[in-house]
Formats: C-alpha cells, structure tokens, sequence
C-alpha cells in the first residue's frame, strides 16, 4: 500500500483537574508564576462579572446574555497569549481574551444591553466587534492575516469560534484559505461541547475538531481547554509560528459549557444534570488556583480578597452601564455611511422631528 | 377546541401534515430534542423520531443544500432557518437551484420545499436576530414567498406552502408569535397562495399590510374609526405572487392607499404595490400614495428599535394625509 | 488619447487607483495571469505582482470574508465575482458586515471594499450567467450599488466606488463591454455616486434605464424622434443611494415616465422609482407609468435570452402608450 | 506526546504510464476483461464526441463547450461502477459518466447550444442536471444520500467535483454533513490540476484533496485519475461501502485537463506548453488500450472498427442535435411552477403575443 500522506493530531494537558502536573515537563509559561497569577485573576473576574450579569438579566436590567461560565482558561490564554497589535475576531462570549486586550466589562454590558456603543470598546482599536453571525469572523481574522501578509507586517490574527461554528462553511473556507495563502492566522475552536442544544456528536464524524485543520494542511493541536497552562502554551505555539511565517494553526479546547447557551435558553430541556455535574469536577478555575496555591503563590487569604476586588470591580461596571442613556434616535442613522445620502438625511430628519414632537 | 397561537398554528399545521405525508420531514439547528429556539417543533420528534426531525450541523448552506437534494429525490422537507438574519448562506442553493430545478430540467426535477423562517424585530433580540428582509426573495422568480399574520392564516398557509409543488419561502412575524389565541381546528385545510385577506372593510382608504405591522394596521384603522375615517385592511399574506387585484379593486373605491412595511423602504415588497398603483390605477387615486415603513437604516440594536419601527401614530398620519387631498 | 471601450475604462480606473494608494488591492478567481475570464485585470498582476492581484481559491464565502476582514484593517480590496451569478455566496458577509461594519461600531470600524460583478445576459452565455439581479442588494442598507453604461462612467464612477469610504457593489453589463469606444482621459476624475446622468433631453418622455438596456433605451429615444416624440433618457448609474430628483424633475416637464429594466419586474428596481413617482409626482403624471422589464421567470438558456430582454420594440410600444393618453 | 488521533492517506494505481501493472496484484475488475473493453469504449466515444463539439463551437453551431479530454478514466470508472437507482450529481463535464447512465450525447449538445432541454435527458430520472454553481452538487448529493437513508433504502449518492471545487464551502459543508450524518455518498474529486487559470497549489495548503475527507471523518483515496483501474476500482470500494452502511468518502481521482477550461477558455494564457505534453504522456486511453492489448483483449482492427463506429454514432448524434428546433417563446414560463400564477400567465401571454405581432 503506498501511503500519499500521514497526520498525527496530538492531544495536550499540563495539569489534571486537581490542578496536578500529568507530566514530568511544564512549559516555560508554567514558571512564569507572575503571569500566571495575572491569568487567574483575570479568570476569577470574569467569573464574578459572568454572574452579575446573568442576574442583571434576569432583573431586566440587560438583554439575552451569552456566559461564559467554564470557558474562562480557554479565553484568558487566548488573551494573554497575543500581542495588542495583533487582531482578535471573537464570537460572542470571549469576555476574558477580551477584558485582557482592554475591552471594559460596562462596554460588554452595553451590547448586550442594546446599545451599539458597546462595540466601540476600549480595547484595540483594530479588533473586530462581538459577531453573531456564527463562524464568519474566521474570514474577517484570515482577511486581516492576508492584510497583514501583504503589508508585510509581523502581525497575527486569532478568531476564536464553536464546535458548533466548527461545522459552518465560513470556518472551513478560513481554513481553506489560511493555508493557501500561508496566512498568520490562529483558528481557535472553543469546543464546549454543545452549540445550543447540538451535541458535539451531532456536528460531525471527526473523531478531533482539531484534525480539520488537514483539510488545509494547517498545525492542527488538541488542548485541554479546562487547563489553562496547556491552553496558553498551545496558543504561545500557534502565534509564534503564524508571526514568523510558518503558517496557521487550527487550535482545539476541548472544556464545556457549564451554563445555558445564553439567557434566552434552557439547558434542562436538552442535557442531563449528571453531565454538569460531572464537568464541574473539570472545571478550570479550581485546577489554576489548586497549582498556583501548591506552589505557594496563592492562598486562601488572597483569593478573599480578591473576590471581594472583583465584586466591587464588577459593580462599579455596573454601575457605569445602568447610567449610560441611551442613545437619541438619530444615532440609528448617524453611522450608516462615511458621507450621508441625502436620502438618509431626509429620513433622519423625519425621524428627529417625530421625537421632538413625541415631547 | 383550545385556542391557539400563531406559533402553535405552525406547530399544528407541521404535525398535522407529518402525520398525513410520511415524505414530509422537518430539519434545521436546534428543533429536535429543543423543540426549536423558539419552541415551533416542539413535541415533534418525540412523535417522528429524530430523522424526520432532524438537528442538522451548524451550517446553513448545508441546510439549503440538503433540502433541495432530499427535494430532488421526493422528500418533502421544511428547513428552518433559525432567525431570518441567518439565511443569507442559503441563498446560492434556494435561488440557483430550489428556484430553478423545475425550470432547468422541464419539470424532471423539481423542488417541493419550505423554508421556515422566524422574521422581524421587536422581541428585545441581540443583533441579526431582527431583520425583515422578505424582499431579498421577491425579486427572484420560482419562489413563493409567506407570511401570515394569525394564527389561523399560520395554520392554512403552512399547510399550503408545503403541499405547494414548489419552494415557498414561509416568513413568520416572530413578534406575533403569541400575541393572541383564536380557534383554529386541525382539520387540514390549507389556505390558498395567491390572494390576500381583507381583514376589515372600509370606503375611505386602503391600508395594506403583510406580517407584525398587520397588528399595528388593524389598531390604526380602530383609531380612524374613532376619528370617523373608514379604513379597509387588507393583510397580503402571500407576498409573490401578488394578489394586486384584490388591492386595485378597493383602492377603485378608496381611491387612497398606504402600504405598511416593517422593512426598510428603498426596493421593498411596497414598492411593488406602488409601482402597481402607479401603472395600473393612476386615475383611481384621489391622493398620492403613501408608504409606512422602517427606515433605510440597520434595525438597531434593542434600545432604538421600537422607534425603527412602523407605528400607529405613523399610519394614522398617513392615512390622514391623503385624505387632507381631496 | 486612445479610445477605449467599458471594460478597458474598468482596466484603466482599477489601474490608476492600484498606483495612487498602496492599499488597494483586486482579488477574485482567475484575474491574475489570466487577467480575468472577461480581461479586465489584464496586465495589473505583471504591474503589481500577485499579493496586490490575487488569485484566490474557488470559493465566494471566501472571498467575501477576506475582503470584509482587509477593509476593516485598512486596506481598500477590490473583489472580483467572476459572474453575477456567483454572488450568492458573498451575501451573508456582504449584508450582515461590510454594510453593517461602520453602524455596528459606531464608526471604530469600517468596509471600503468594492465588489465587481459582470452583470447581465446577451452574450450567449452558460446557465447562471446572465443574472441581473440587481435588485437583491437594493433593500440593503449600507450599501452603495453602482452599474455604468459608458466607458467614461466606467472609468469614473469606478474610482469613486474604490476611494468612497462605504462597501460598493459595482455591476458590470457584460454586454456592453465592447459595444463602442470613446476617449476616456486617464486623469483620476471620479463621478459622483448620488447622481444619474441625463443622456439626452426631451420634453414628451421621460425614459430611465440603467446598464446594459441604456442602448436600446437611447436607441429608442431615436426612433421616437423619428416619429417626431422628444423622449428624454436618464441614465441611473447609481442605484442606490437612488437620485430621484433628476427623474422627478424631468417627470414633472414631461409628465410620461418609461422604466426600462433587464431585470424581472417583481419587485425590481424600477419598482422603487415608480412607486417614488406614485408618492411624490401624481399630480405630474399625464399618463400612467410604464415598466418595460424582464420577464418575470428566469433568463433562459442562450437561445431564447433576446427573447426575454426588453426591446427597442417594446420601449418604444410603452412610450407611445403614454402618450395615447392625453 | 499523547496522540489523539492519526490517519493515513493511501495512493492507489494498478497500471503505470505504459499499461503495465506497477505491483503483483490487480483487482478482481481488472480481470472482468468484458467489462473493461466496455469501459474503454465509452473513453474512446467520448473523445470523439469531445473533439466533434469542439469542433461544432469553433463553427458556431455550439455554445461554450466544456470539455472532457484527459479525464475519460475517471469519468468511466464513475459512471460504469454506479448502479441505476443511485444518483449522480455531475458537475459539467462527466460525459462519460452519464453516457454509460443513459444521456444521449444529443442532449448534452442540447444544453451547451442553449436549450433546457438538455436537462431533460435520457439517463435516470432521479439523476441531478449539469450543475454549473461550483460544488453545489456536493450538497444536493448529500440531500439525496439523507433521502435514501431516511426511506432506508440501499441506494448512494455520488458527487463530481473539481479540485477547484474542492474550496468551495459547499463541498466542505457536503463531507461534513456526511460525517455527521454517516451518509450513503461519495464525493469524488476529479483533480485536474488547474481550476480555469488557477493552479492546485493555489487552492489549498494540503497535500492531497482526499485527506480533506478527515475533516469530517470520512473514507479518504487518492488514485492515479489516469487509471482506468485505479479509478474504477476507488469507486467500487467507496459504493460498496457507502450501500452497506459504512459511511461516506473522498476519493480523488488525480489527473490532468488537457483542453482548454471551455472553449471560451485560452488555456495558452497562463500555463506553459510542456506542461500539457508532458501530460499528454500519462494519459488514459492508450494506457488502457495497451494493457487490454498485452492481454489480447484487443488489437488495431477492433481500434480501426471501434473509431469508425464512434464518428458514425456522434455524427448520427449531431445531426439529431442540429435537427432540434427552438423552444418556443412560452417555454420561458412552461416549467416556471407547476402551478401557474395568474401574472405569469399574463406575461406569458404576452410574449406569445408579441412573437406573434412579429410574424
Ligand atoms: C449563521 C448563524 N446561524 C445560527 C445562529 C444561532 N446560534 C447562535 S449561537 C448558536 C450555537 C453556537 O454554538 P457553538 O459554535 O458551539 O458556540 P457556543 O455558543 O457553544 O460557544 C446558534 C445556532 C447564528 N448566530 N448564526
Ligand atoms: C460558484 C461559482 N464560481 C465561479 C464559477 C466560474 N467557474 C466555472 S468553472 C470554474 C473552475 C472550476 O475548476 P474545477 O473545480 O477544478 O473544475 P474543472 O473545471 O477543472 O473540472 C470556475 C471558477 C462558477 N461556475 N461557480
Ligand atoms: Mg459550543
Ligand atoms: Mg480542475
């Protein structure tokens, strides 16, 4: 039998879910115990601020709302593993990559609060803004890649996206072109097992979501997205190698969706309890903090105070949000185009005059 | 008999017919053991098991493409598009192929298929979750293209799209979508596909509408009434192909029509109305036509979108408008 | 000065603006050393090497997605869809972010990007490639839609597609590609996008077209004059944003108005302007306002595709329709 | 290092360049010498029927053609290994595939000179038409494969697509659904090595386009598309499989277009001269002819008889085909519904009408 090609697709976990080494090596990221720390705190946080808004929701203070409760160490090594000038292309719920990068937890609110302004974030200035519509930031993130390529600048672009996006044609075609092209580009699949109600299993017949990556004949890994080292190493490898040259990586983090898909769902109607139940267990906040505190740099008086840091973070965000006004009714056309047709401009003026009247 | 939804209309039209046509089977995201985001499914697969009620991979191209080629091959299959804003993907395979098989293959072929979409805003939804954009279809021949307004029109005009040989593109107001109840037996009789439903008789002028705004069109003309102004509503329901006669002939009474439209008025399904109007009743009309629609703007996020919106403020002055002329 | 023809005037704009501003740059399938399946990239990849003219792989959805993703990082790509036919692919990326991408981030981000389709039948074409279908981005707001029908306006209305700020689609009437050529300077000078053109002056008709149909249109007008009717024909260019003061100025000295549309009529663009003549000018229309479209089934293979198209036959039959009426 | 998952793409040829065997082995079709003489008939009509249409555009009594030069074997092996309830989804160029299935070549010249009814053709009724939207196909063979699964049938749905093809999201979306929902069907990629003017390199990062089939857990082959064998061989594998409830696959068949793209196409643009006379070397039919001359199957008068036959039946072919008349003006509207709408009905009359006036 003459073989045309082989692929291995490797399987990677630093620590098991008691927050144990499973190996004799860590990687250097693992001794870097201050970054570490910074990884944890910002994974406690957004866990408190994950909460909050779940009830501001649930108040009528916010809108439907997309947690991301067991996703914090997927998201906090995507965050801390990439430069500012690089590009992120999240989905929806990457809310620790993106408080790293500078977004303001009021500007995440905002959005989901119905405000357009929660789009015009803080964090840099060329990210893209949350997308809804499923999978297609992977080609905006492969544009930019194919933007940076051509001007040729050390740059990379990360788009983060579902197993459940995993499945939608815009993933494929980023992949597709990312290795034709040899883009800088990071494809990172946040599997979290479920796309609403749509098991894993259902998506495909692919044993990994991370061998998709041969299609294109990318780096393909499989992490463990519950431990955060293994997350961060994998995506320390996958910028590295887009920023000098050697192409894109599709990046599998394998961790579950411990909440409802978004407010607007109920899990119980689809996934049984015991599931859950038996994911908390692999949880990745525990598993940081059981590492960190083993090796002395965390402790029971420092995570006190840092809950009570996070609250009152968290509630001055709040804050902020519930006093922002909404916008007047012309902001709906203000930012239609660079140059406002005269037609536009008719209908922003219809639409003024009939508040002024309104009193 | 209980009193039904819209919502459970379709639910009841898609049992009933499921239940009667073992071609007939039901796929998408979401509507099999969740019964649909918006619970249009639910119960359905319990009773037609999970490959007549088929959750399909996150893929909407994968969805349009499956459904022509299960079409193709005899299946009746309604694909639910999960909100309208997400059916972009399916357009290659709905408007090369579901629109044109028959076409292309003298009648070979051919494409028995529904596309069920929930569609428009006001439900306080996150971004994409609210558009109209019915007339991104309506341009396209071989398309039938839905939308009904109550529960009972829900039941019949389901029932009809997916007996119709041909692809129907099945538009609901899922602002609507539990706004009042009414009987609706489940007897099975579909509604017909080409001509609109005169809700409310009137001499003075014709308000035309088709979806959610049929809400607001009906309470507009009760405040006409109370102003003395008879309002005739005529709810459009099949929006291609376009029962203008219905319309021509009360606006040859009225000799005043407003058309009310959620979506965005440049090269809307009014437009068409109008141009008809223009063509076809020049000398029937006493006043200039008037159009009551979204602006040609993005349905903003939910803070501004009731203001997006056509209101009944806005189709009372309109109305009142052409009847200032005289 | 060279004379030029359409397609060369597209050619020549692409390759001006590609020297002036680093930052544009073409890509599509087969435009680099093939210069384009119709040449209109031709020589621009041996000019600007193929990172600025690229070849990308066989896929729409990617093409748009690269396209929205460099604009928003500041780059100006011009994307190529090698048909209208094959657009369909590019809607999700094109409707749901390069028209939303300024509105959604209030301003942080924007879509300078231009899509080029060839647009239109009459050239004895394979299926799918012949669409016009115009009309499927006309509701869309955020979009500007262009289409020329000169060579001048070609090369100008190009570069002010490229330099506008706000995504662009710009169609292309194959058709009319080589139809005849006129000297064209290559002096930067873009036309503005939110005016139409006045072709010709008359006083008994107005007549608007748009694309490849402004031929038979101004060709009409001609045999019109023949008969001693002064027809006056505008040429739309721009579809959106729509200019209807020039139309409706001219309606209100004419009082006749012929839409001359390759596209079916449902729904079409010339639907709008009919309607804006129902709203704005009833009091101006001597005559009821005609459509000469499309038929509204699907353009037919080649051998019947001139049967379908609107004739020099036909324009003229509705012009002096309204002027039957007095 | 754990490994998650591996996979190997195998290559498959039975006969080299010369017709000679390259191993010990031959499959058990090699040896059903009726068949293969079957097979190699069907290559040598349709060589002659492609060089007939060409030669009918050049003249203008032909729309653009695509041609099928250098891809017969693949296109064989396709069509002769399908059973008549299965369904095929061409794309535009499988003439031998469909010839074998029943379309008369009359109705392919119907359809490249401008009339649907070309579509209407002779082979099964359930067989899809030309697909002209790339790798469309893929998707509406993967509906049928669903179908049949779903009515438990034992019937496969089999894709033609180009390595161009290959890119399109579609075909992604195809051998993911597949995957998913463990499909009866086989995609097969015909990889010709240019997509018009774009080169395979272009299109993908991958090695190979079968191993695109791991992405969605798929069966994936790669064949010497050159042999006739090899071909036939992939195929009666990937059916028997698919029919017996193993799933779907990838099978690329790699080969070369020796034509121009269409005949609109001037493939002397962008791709140099050696390259096509190189090409030329490993072509199918002489490969074929001689293995089944080494084994005294055939000789030179049966080649001598077997063109002469050939040009008698594709001229019969064309005759018939210019013989056709036109539809009439209301054929536009016939086929739009099968329930006619009052105001087509209206437009309908109208054009009759007006070709009418016309005399
Ligand atoms: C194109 C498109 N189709 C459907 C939806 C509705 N939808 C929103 S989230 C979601 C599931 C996404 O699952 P996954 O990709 O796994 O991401 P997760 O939410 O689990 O992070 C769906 C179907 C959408 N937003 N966009
Ligand atoms: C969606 C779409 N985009 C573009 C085209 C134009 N086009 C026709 S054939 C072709 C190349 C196809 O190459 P490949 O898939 O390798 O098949 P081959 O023609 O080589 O058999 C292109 C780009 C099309 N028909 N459909
Ligand atoms: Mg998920
Ligand atoms: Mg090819």
């Amino acid at each position: 039998m003459t073989i045309a090609a082989s692929f291995q697709i490797e399987y990677r976990q630093y620590l098991d879910p008691d927050g144990n080494p499973t190996g004799k090596t860590l990687p250097a990221i693992a001794r870097d115990l201050e970054q570490m720390v910074q990884i944890y705190k910002l994974m406690s946080f957004t866990r408190v601020f994950d909460s909050k808004a779940i009830a501001l929701q649930r108040t009528g203070k916010l809108g439907t709302y997309a947690s991301s409760l067991g996703h914090e160490a997927a998201h906090a090594a995507i965050g801390s593993a990439m430069r500012p000038e690089d590009v992120l292309a999240p989905a929806y719920r990457e809310y620790a990559a993106q408080f790293w990068r500078g977004v303001k937890p009021r500007e995440v609110l905002l959005y989901w609060g119905g405000d357009e302004r929660g789009n015009d974030f803080s964090g840099p200035a060329h990210d893209f803004a949350w997308c809804v519509p499923i999978a297609t930031q992977c080609l905006h993130a492969a544009g930019s890649a194919l933007a940076f390529k051509i001007r040729g600048e050390k740059r990379v672009a990360v788009a983060v996206v579902g197993d459940g996006g995993s499945s939608k044609a815009d993933f494929y075609s980023a992949l597709n072109s990312a290795g034709a092209l040899e883009l800088p580009l990071v494809l990172v699949v946040v599997n979290n097992q479920w796309a609403i109600s749509v098991p894993r299993s259902r998506q495909t017949g692919a044993e990994t979501l991370a061998q998709k990556g041969i299609a294109g004949g990318l780096y393909c890994l499989q992490v463990d997205g519950n431990d955060a080292i293994a997350c961060r190493d994998a995506m320390d490898e996958a910028l590295t190698r887009a920023r000098d040259g050697g192409g894109a990586s599709v990046v599998e983090m394998v961790t579950y969706r411990l909440h409802d898909h978004t407010t607007a769902d109920d899990a119980r109607r689809y996934r049984p309890d015991d599931e859950v139940k038996e994911a908390w267990e692999r949880e990745p906040l525990g598993r940081l903090r059981a590492y960190l505190t083993r090796l002395g740099v965390w402790n029971e008086d420092k995570e006190t105070a840092l809950q009570s840091e996070c609250e009152a973070r968290v509630a001055e965000e709040v804050d902020a949000y519930l006093a922002t006004r909404s916008q007047p009714v012309e902001a709906m056309f203000d930012y239609l185009y660079a140059d406002m047709p005269l037609e536009i401009a008719q209908q922003r003026a219809l639409a003024v005059a009939r508040e002024v009247n309104r009193g | 008999m209980a009193e039904i939804s819209l919502i459970e209309g379709i639910t009841q039209a898609l049992a009933y017919e499921m239940r009667k046509d073992q071609s007939v089977v039901v796929l998408g995201e979401d509507i099999g053991v969740n019964g649909g985001v918006f619970r249009a499914t639910v119960g359905l697969q319990q009773e037609f098991g999970p490959w007549r009620v088929l959750d399909t991979p996150l893929c909407e191209t994968t969805i349009a493409g499956l459904t022509v080629g299960m079409a193709a091959q005899g299946m009746k299959p309604i694909a639910e598009a999960q909100f309208e804003g997400f059916i972009y993907p399916m357009l290659e395979h709905l408007i090369c192929h579901a629109a044109r098989m028959r076409h292309r293959t003298r009648g070979r072929l051919s494409s028995p298929l529904v596309v069920r979409a929930p569609w428009g805003g006001g439900i306080r939804a996150p971004e994409h979750h609210s558009e109209a954009n019915e007339a991104l279809f309506a341009n396209v021949p071989g398309l039938r293209i839905v939308m009904p307004s109550s529960p009972a029109r829900a039941y019949g005009l389901l029932l009809a799209a997916i007996r119709d040989p041909d692809p129907v593109i099945y538009f609901e107001p899922k602002r609507i979508y539990r706004q009042y109840k009414e009987e609706v037996p489940d007897d099975g009789e579909a509604l017909p596909l080409d001509v609109c439903f005169v809700l409310r008789d009137g001499t003075d002028v014709t308000l035309v509408s088709w979806g959610a705004t049929v809400k607001e069109t009906l309470e507009a003309a009760d405040a006409l009434e109370a102003e003395g102004i008879s309002a005739e509503v005529i709810d459009l329901a099949t929006i291609r192909p376009l029962d203008f006669d219905t319309i021509h002939e009360s606006v040859t009474r009225t000799g005043r029509c407003v058309i009310v439209q959620e979506a965005p008025k440049n090269v809307g399904v009014g437009a068409e109305i109008a141009a008809r109007l223009a063509e076809q009743a020049l000398y029937d009309l006493v006043a200039p036509v008037e159009r009551v629609t979204g602006y040609d703007t993005h349905m903003p996020l939910f803070r501004l979108e009731m203001k997006y919106m056509p209101s009944v403020e806005r189709i009372v002055e309109a109305a009142k408008r052409t009847l200032a002329v005289s």
